[in-house]
């Protein structure tokens, strides 16, 4: 019972950091109908960053964090201006491949810079420190992952329905030109949601390093796949979507560990987009997405 | 108010259109008219920013516009309903307006701006939860009037305002701009339905393929049954 | 002097750059150059780790008329590889492929430096057992063949056979796995608890596994691979005091104070050279064998330079004193060092050539 | 008088099918001469080095176009294209592989196949009807989702075939290389296969399941409206494709003599849909385009990045140039092709626009001359 | 015209009915007690209607009457909640869009929608398509060329349609729905954007489609003119019941339907 109860705390906090990425990547999409293949690359840019830091004599693990996220946001802005703001209006593929490119960019970048080998960022080892819980032992790192990422969504969701740079964000989805009728400073509306998305990216950035203490040039694109995988599972664009899907990825992932038959174990991946496949196929619009019958209207 | 210059605008290598000259004045109704194909739309389109000029100049309160973008065009009292009414199909009624007063601050004023408008549509206040998309066409058209007003402007452009609604609401609307000009609104107006527009504006402007065929008061237009049939196609008249 | 050249598709960049010989095999030729008894001829060049592009960089070399190929670590592009060359007469020569399945393939060209992966096995499961372990979970996966699933079962093998036991096995699903607590919460479910786990893996999934097992309160013991064989390894582990003592691998050379590696190694670095740990040392192993094999063949024709290798030997190497291909299946039969930690720095622990092979043929 | 009238009309109707096949058959020809015309000078005049490059490029070509067939006509993108590549390639090799070579590569294979060694050709038409019939099943499934869902599922079917490829060691030797496969092709029966294949994409494209697919494409609900059957369209489309890219996979095996999965995953999948992108996914010469466009591309980068091959040379510096480039590359392309680079024409087409403003513009000359 | 005169105009251009002894059932598109809810609110409810083959039925009311639904439910974009539709007698219930297209409903809608990345022709092909490989027994095929002649579009039927104006576009529209040889049109604001003389073309135009193929047409709009122009009957919807049917100057005279659709006043009634 405690194997299994520590196995379901294992999966919530992966779950978390899918969750984290999986809304950055959803509030890009839902503005500017961009699915930025190159969000996993901001785990990179942080650790990169941190390490950069650490390397030049910067210790102390909060500085490094602030930094982290920083230089994040930062990137994120660049890119946004560089490289996909003159992709805005073109179809959805074009967008895909362009974050594709800027993904294989940021990558070679940090190899041709840092290394092809791993680096090791040790410095926020101290958020795995065990703490007692209710019986349970669970890291302060898992405590953080949980509480962090609920309060950024809910910080999420309101700034989305009570802002008017959100609402924009919301409307910019679908029209662009008309938000820019509107007098809202489209670059700025599209600036805000890379910067959001690009926060969302560095926290989930600083747990994932944290836990795992070494950076190297490609630990981006399976986060960033299963971040993909959790935004369809709970509804494409919709951000409470985003966070049960990453959830439910996380959990059904480490169940997979627990429960499939050691033969088989090499399918743990398979198993997972089986399961995400047939859950599409029964619900396509995901797991919170509603289905809305239009008609001949758009929504 | 709304100087436009010796205006032209190609979309590639086509030319829609060609060394146009326009003016509205402060406080008074214009109406643009002109057959499908005219550039009407693309003239609007211009004049926020949203197309770019093949030559000529267009003039604000005496501010030279080519530098600005839309969106500062519009904090500069210029708005623009478009053609196609474009409400934002994933915000509720309310949302959209609420983005309609996007350069304005957040308070009384703006409240009461939206009670004004579920007033003036009280469909729109029925639908007020609903999201922008699933309206009807003429609520839709309803919408995006609305949201225009919330940003207090003090050109409205409208292109073809008319378009999908009940004659009824027709009739609302065409009263509403007379209204609004009574308030000091400057308005320039697209429209097909010339014929009902002339009885209420103070001048017309003519295009046709892209080419200015008249330009003047409304009155004279309206009597004036060659022009009328050559560039409008106004058949009773 | 007389030349031999020698064509060099590595893996500079891609899944493999992290095992790359180039460098060493430069450094080597540069070093026989300037003694001037053979002159190297060394084409090197990228492949990206894409086997299609190995293969084509291999072709284009062997039309350039080089004599051996030095290739990839991937036995996907290295039996193609393997296969061309033949047709040309030319030797393949792998600085650290390690797989049995490169002697199943059938080549009688292939000639690899590093030795196959159940003499590593076996290197490991003598010092896990001198170091205390008598029980030991194996960490398995299908992700690299052999290497990750057929290699820590011949250490178990080994293993029992010195008198320890196998509790078990947990299966992993791949590489790139940055949290390990639910393979952690499982090991720690068992039931008894082992002394020991095994695993051959990369980095920085290893040290991302022993870091997390510390901080999960297990000083469990960590035996692996030469998949180990990285700087980063400590320090991505979290520091000396998780790898002190308790973490134990085989690899392909130890550069020990005034041995042949050490020598090779620092000469290099003074050249301007990186070294990236034993598999700088292998690429110079090729190019060493290579004149060794022409010197004992008195030609340099590689039917005879071939010949020269599986009869003659020992040669002389830089990662071990001397390596020797007389035996039936033509593997390298060296030394295996076998490495743990002090102070967060790699120590040598033994290094002895295993006695106790587990053979991998039927 | 009426019946008459649409006697005429349905003859003039007959016509313009024939019309059509013709346009079709036309814009075939032009895809065709090029691709084979490039092969074989290629075959004729390269070096075994070029002709390897070749051989690889084109193999990438039946590919693209394969992954063209469903992406470009129904406008989803698909990534799990590399999945039915390797389909492809494992079943040839499975099949094709001599016994002898089997007893050690797959003792305990099922069904018998460690005893079973079919004729090369016999096991390419076989990889491609299993393949085929894999895409028949996952097909049914996913024409049920549309955009980015069905996208997660192709993704979806790359990991699950991996997966399997990996893990079943009995019939696919897991992630070691399976050896020994016949290599009986060479470029020359590549490039006929390419031939083969452009013929049959531009011919689907054409066609009214094509256009019918293209326009649900764009309108799903007019489309409809129109009487489209959305769904069967689809699944025409994706089967096609798989056999196609299937097809890629076999002529691999055949080519190579030794495969192994980690050739036919994420690298593999992302670079050919990045050609097929490049080139301008909604035609078949996009395909082309792209194909040649990136591989000479990361063929020059390769040379600038090190192909001067002299003892000594700083190597380290260089390394990720080419990935970077290519990154680069594709992102500068983006911006100013949106499109891609033949932005959805074909060649025939992007011909006539040429000549059309050629003869305008050399009109206008004259008439300037005549002033 | 008077009615008798074209609907034997539009008996001659029918292959099927001229064979068909004319006491047989009254070949309509038959609407019953038809109801469809968004919500908690009706958009159409209980709405039952008749269009019959060679008529030009009109459909006015006030925005959000559900005119559009109805439409939506005829051809299957939309699902009914209850009630039924039936074609010549066929029952429609539970078809799709595609089905309900190959079994002879055409439309248009309310905001265009074409293919883009298609040519004109490719438009009008898609739906002929369907005509070529649905087509009932009997049922005729209409030539590509020649619907775009008669929809002006002859010349242009190689560009890109999205680069048309606005009026051509709506026009393509029709031609497309023309292409599935439809038993019945169903026009959402056809004339929408047009000016009076443009509109006085597509009044034509969809009299001589009448005239010539012979099928019912079903027609949404705003512009009263056009309404009295072109219908032979008008059937007033309001929050989704029908108000009432009748001749266009009877509808449009009623107190009812000025109050709450055409207005008082200065409105323009045309
Ligand atoms: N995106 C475009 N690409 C190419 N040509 C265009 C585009 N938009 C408009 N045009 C062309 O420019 C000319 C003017 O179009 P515009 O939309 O301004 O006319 P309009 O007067 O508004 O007509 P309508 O009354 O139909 O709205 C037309 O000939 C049209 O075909
Ligand atoms: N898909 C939908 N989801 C929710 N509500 C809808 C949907 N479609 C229509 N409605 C609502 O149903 C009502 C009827 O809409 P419909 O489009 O049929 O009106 P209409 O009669 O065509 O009006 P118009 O003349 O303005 O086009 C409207 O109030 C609209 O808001
Ligand atoms: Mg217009
Ligand atoms: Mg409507």
């Amino acid at each position: 019972m405690d194997y299994l109860i520590e196995q379901a705390l294992n999966g919530f906090s992966i779950g978390a950091q899918y969750a984290l990425l999986a809304l950055g990547l959803a509030i890009v999409f839902s503005v500017m109908g961009l699915v930025n293949f190159a969000h996993g690359e901001f785990i990179g840019v942080a650790g990169y960053a941190m390490f950069a830091m650490a390397a030049m004599g910067m210790t102390d693990p909060w500085l490094l964090v602030v930094f982290g996220v920083v230089t994040v946001v930062l990137v994120a802005l660049v890119l946004e201006r560089v490289a996909f703001r003159s992709v805005r209006d073109a179809p959805p593929t074009t967008g895909l491949l362009t974050a594709f490119g800027v993904g294989i960019v940021l990558q070679n970048l940090f190899l041709l810079m840092v290394s092809p080998r791993p680096k090791a960022v040790p410095a926020l080892s101290v958020l795995n420190a065990p703490v007692d819980l209710a019986g349970f032992t669970v890291t302060i790192l898992q405590m953080l992952e949980v509480g962090v990422t609920a309060v950024a969504i809910g910080a999420l969701v309101w700034f989305l329905r009570a802002t008017r740079i959100g609402l924009a964000m919301r409307a910019a989805a679908l029209d662009f030109t008309t938000v820019r009728l509107m007098g809202m400073r489209a670059n700025r509306v599209i600036a805000a949601a890379f910067a959001i998305s690009g926060l969302l990216a560095s926290i989930a950035a600083i747990f994932f390093i944290a836990r795992r203490g070494a950076i190297d040039p490609f630990m981006g694109l399976l986060p960033v796949l299963k971040a993909f995988v959790a935004c369809v599972l709970g509804g494409f664009g919709s951000l409470p979507g985003a966070v049960v899907g990453g959830l439910l990825l996380g959990f059904v992932e480490v169940m997979l560990i627990v429960i499939l038959p050691d033969k088989l174990a090499g399918l743990r991946d398979a198993s997972v987009f089986l399961i995400v496949g047939a859950i599409l196929v029964f619900r396509p619009q995901g797991i919170l997405g509603r289905r809305v019958e239009l008609g001949d209207k758009t929504a | 108010m709304l100087e436009i210059e010796d205006v032209s605008i190609s979309y590639g290598p086509v030319s829609a259109v060609r060394h146009v000259s326009l003016t509205v004045e402060a406080g008074e109704i214009v109406a643009l008219l002109g057959p499908n194909g005219a550039g009407k739309t693309s003239l609007l389109s211009a004049a926020m920013g949203l197309r770019p000029l093949a030559g000529g100049r267009i003039r604000f309160k005496g501010e030279d516009l080519r530098r600005l973008d839309t969106e500062t065009r519009v904090r500069r009292g210029i708005t623009l309903t478009p053609e196609g009414r474009r409400v934002f199909a994933n915000l509720t009624v309310f949302e959209n307006l609420e983005l309609g007063a996007a350069t304005r601050r957040r308070g009384a004023a703006v409240q009461a701006d939206m009670e004004m408008c579920f007033t003036l549509f009280p469909i729109l206040a029925e639908r007020r939860g609903q999201t922008g998309g699933s309206l009807s066409g003429g609520e839709q058209q309803m919408l995006a009037i609305a949201r225009a007003l919330m940003s207090r402007p003090s050109l409205l452009m409208l292109d073809e305002p008319s378009l999908g609604l009940a004659p009824r609401i027709v009739g609302q609307i065409f009263r509403l701009i007379r209204d609004l000009r009574d308030r000091d609104l400057t308005i320039l107006l697209v429209e097909q339905n010339a014929h009902d527009v002339l009885r209420f504006a103070d001048r017309a402007y003519v295009l046709s393929t892209g080419e200015m065929r008249y330009g003047g008061p409304a009155a004279p237009l309206q009597n004036s049954g060659a022009l009328m049939q050559a560039y409008i196609g106004d058949a009773a008249a | 002097a007389e030349t031999l050249k020698i064509g060099a598709p590595e893996s500079i960049s891609g899944d493999w750059a992290p095992y790359t010989a180039a460098h060493g095999l430069r450094c080597m030729a540069e070093l026989v150059n300037e003694a001037g008894e053979y002159r190297i001829e060394l084409l090197v060049k990228d492949s990206k780790s894409e086997p299609q592009l190995a293969i084509a960089l291999a072709q284009q070399m062997l039309d350039d008329e080089v004599i051996a190929i030095s290739g990839t670590p991937a036995s996907d592009s290295l039996i193609p590889i393997g296969q061309l060359a033949a047709e040309y007469g030319a030797i393949t020569f792998s600085a650290m492929n390690t797989q049995v399945e490169m002697f199943a393939a059938g080549l009688d060209n292939f000639v690899t430096v590093a030795v196959p992966d159940p003499h590593n096995a076996a290197a490991t499961a003598k010092v896990a057992y001198d170091q205390g372990a008598r029980s030991v979970v194996l960490f398995v996966s299908d992700v690299v063949g052999t290497w990750t699933r057929a290699l820590p079962g011949w250490f178990g093998e080994v293993f029992e056979r010195q008198g320890g036991k196998v509790l078990g096995s947990i299966e992993y699903p791949g590489f790139g796995i940055t949290d390990w607590s639910p393979f952690i919460s499982k090991l720690k479910a068992m039931d008894p608890a082992p002394d020991a786990i095994h695993i051959s893996s990369i980095n920085p999934d290893v040290g991302v596994l022993i870091r997390q097992l510390r901080a999960a309160g297990m000083s469990t013991m960590v035996l692996g691979s030469d998949g180990f064989d990285d700087v980063t390894l400590a320090s991505v582990a979290g520091g000396a005091a998780n790898v002190d003592g308790t973490v134990f691998f085989a690899a392909h050379g130890f550069p020990t104070e005034g041995g042949a590696l050490a020598a090779f190694q620092a000469d290099c670095a003074k050249r301007g050279y990186e070294i990236n740990g034993a598999f700088f040392g292998l690429g110079g192993d090729v190019i060493k064998l290579m004149v060794g094999a022409a010197r004992a063949a008195g030609s340099t024709d590689p039917k005879a330079m071939l010949e020269a290798i599986h009869t003659k030997g020992p040669f002389e190497i830089v990662t071990a004193p001397s390596v020797s291909y007389d035996n039936p299946w033509h593997y390298p039969i060296k030394e295996v060092p076998v490495m743990g930690f002090k102070d967060g720095k790699p120590i040598l622990i033994s290094s002895t050539i295993p006695a106790d092979v587990p053979h991998f043929k039927k | 008088m009426n019946t008459i009238v649409y006697g005429i009309r349905q003859r003039t109707a007959g016509l313009g099918l024939d019309e059509r096949l013709a346009g079709n058959l036309k814009g075939a020809a032009w895809l065709v001469v090029i691709a084979s015309a490039i092969g074989l000078a290629i075959l004729a005049f390269g070096s075994p080095f070029i002709i390897r490059l070749a051989a690889a490029a084109y193999i990438n070509l039946i590919a693209v176009v394969g992954l063209q067939i469903f992406m470009g006509n129904a406008n989803v993108v698909n990534i799990g294209h590399a999945g039915f590549m390797a389909l492809g390639a494992y079943f040839t090799a499975v099949f094709a592989t001599p016994v002898m070579i089997k007893a050690t590569l797959i003792p305990n294979a099922p069904f018998g196949l460690a005893g079973v060694e079919l004729a090369a050709i016999y096991a390419f038409i076989l990889s491609i009807a299993i393949t085929t019939l894999i895409g028949l099943i996952t097909g049914l499934v996913l024409v049920r989702l549309a955009g980015i869902a069905a996208t997660i599922l192709t993704i979806s079917i790359l990991v699950i075939v991996q997966g399997v490829l990996v893990t079943w060691t009995d019939l696919f030797r897991g992630a070691q290389a399976f050896f020994g496969i016949p290599k009986v092709v060479g470029l020359g029966g590549i490039i006929l296969a390419t031939a083969v294949v452009l013929v049959i994409a531009r011919l689907f494209k054409g066609s009214r399941a094509g256009v019918q697919l293209r326009a649900s494409a764009t309108d799903p609900v007019a489309a409809e409206a129109m009487g489209v059957d959305v769904r069967r369209l689809r699944l025409v489309a994706w089967v096609l494709g798989s056999a196609v890219v299937g097809c890629a996979g076999a002529l691999y095996a055949l080519y190579a003599g030794t495969i192994n999965a980690r050739a036919f995953y994420f690298h593999t999948a992302f670079l050919t849909l990045a050609m097929a992108i490049v080139g301008g996914m909604r035609s078949v010469t996009g395909a082309m385009v792209g194909v040649a466009l990136l591989t000479v591309l990361l063929e020059l980068i390769r040379i600038v990045e090190g192909g001067i091959t002299v003892l000594g040379i700083a190597f380290p510096e260089m390394l990720g140039l080419s990935g970077l480039m290519l990154g680069v590359v594709i992102v500068v392309v983006m911006c100013f092709r949106p499109d891609g680079f033949m932005g959805g024409y074909e060649v025939e087409e992007a011909v006539a626009a040429l000549r059309a403003r050629l003869s305008s513009r050399r009109g206008a000359a004259a008439e300037e001359g005549a002033r | 015209m008077d009615k008798e005169a074209f609907r034997m105009t539009a008996l001659a251009a029918d292959i099927d009915l001229m064979t068909q002894p004319e006491p047989e059932p009254a070949r309509c598109l038959d609407i019953t007690d038809l109801s469809k809810r968004f919500g908690g609110v009706y958009a159409v409810r209980g709405v039952t209607l008749r269009c019959m083959a060679g008529e030009i039925l009109g459909l006015i009311g006030p925005n959000g009457a559900g005119k559009s639904t109805l439409i939506n439910l005829i051809t299957g974009t939309l699902s009914p909640d209850s009630g039924m539709v039936t074609l010549d007698g066929q029952p429609m219930t539970g078809l799709s869009a595609p089905q309900c297209a190959r079994a002879g409903v055409g439309r248009t809608f309310q905001n265009i929608r074409l293919f883009a990345h298609l040519t004109i022709r490719q438009n009008v092909e898609v739906a002929h398509t369907t005509a070529l490989r649905h087509r009932a027994a009997g049922r005729a095929l209409h030539d590509v060329d020649d619907l775009l002649g008669r929809m002006g579009l002859r010349g242009l039927a190689d560009r890109m349609a999205t680069t048309l104006p606005y009026g051509l576009q709506r026009r393509l529209e029709i031609a497309r729905a023309l292409a599935l040889a439809p038993g019945y049109l169903l026009l959402d604001e056809p004339a929408a954007g047009m000016n009076d003389v443009e509109s006085e073309h597509l009044v034509e135009l969809i009299r001589q489609i009448r005239n010539d193929f012979g099928c019912g047409v079903l027609v949404i709009e705003h512009d009263l003119r056009f309404i009295r122009r072109v219908c032979e009957r008008v059937a007033v919807l309001h929050m989704g019941e029908i108000l009432t049917i009748g001749g266009p100057d009877e509808v449009l005279s009623d107190p009812r339907v000025i109050e709450v659709y055409i207005g008082g006043g200065d409105e323009p009634a045309a």
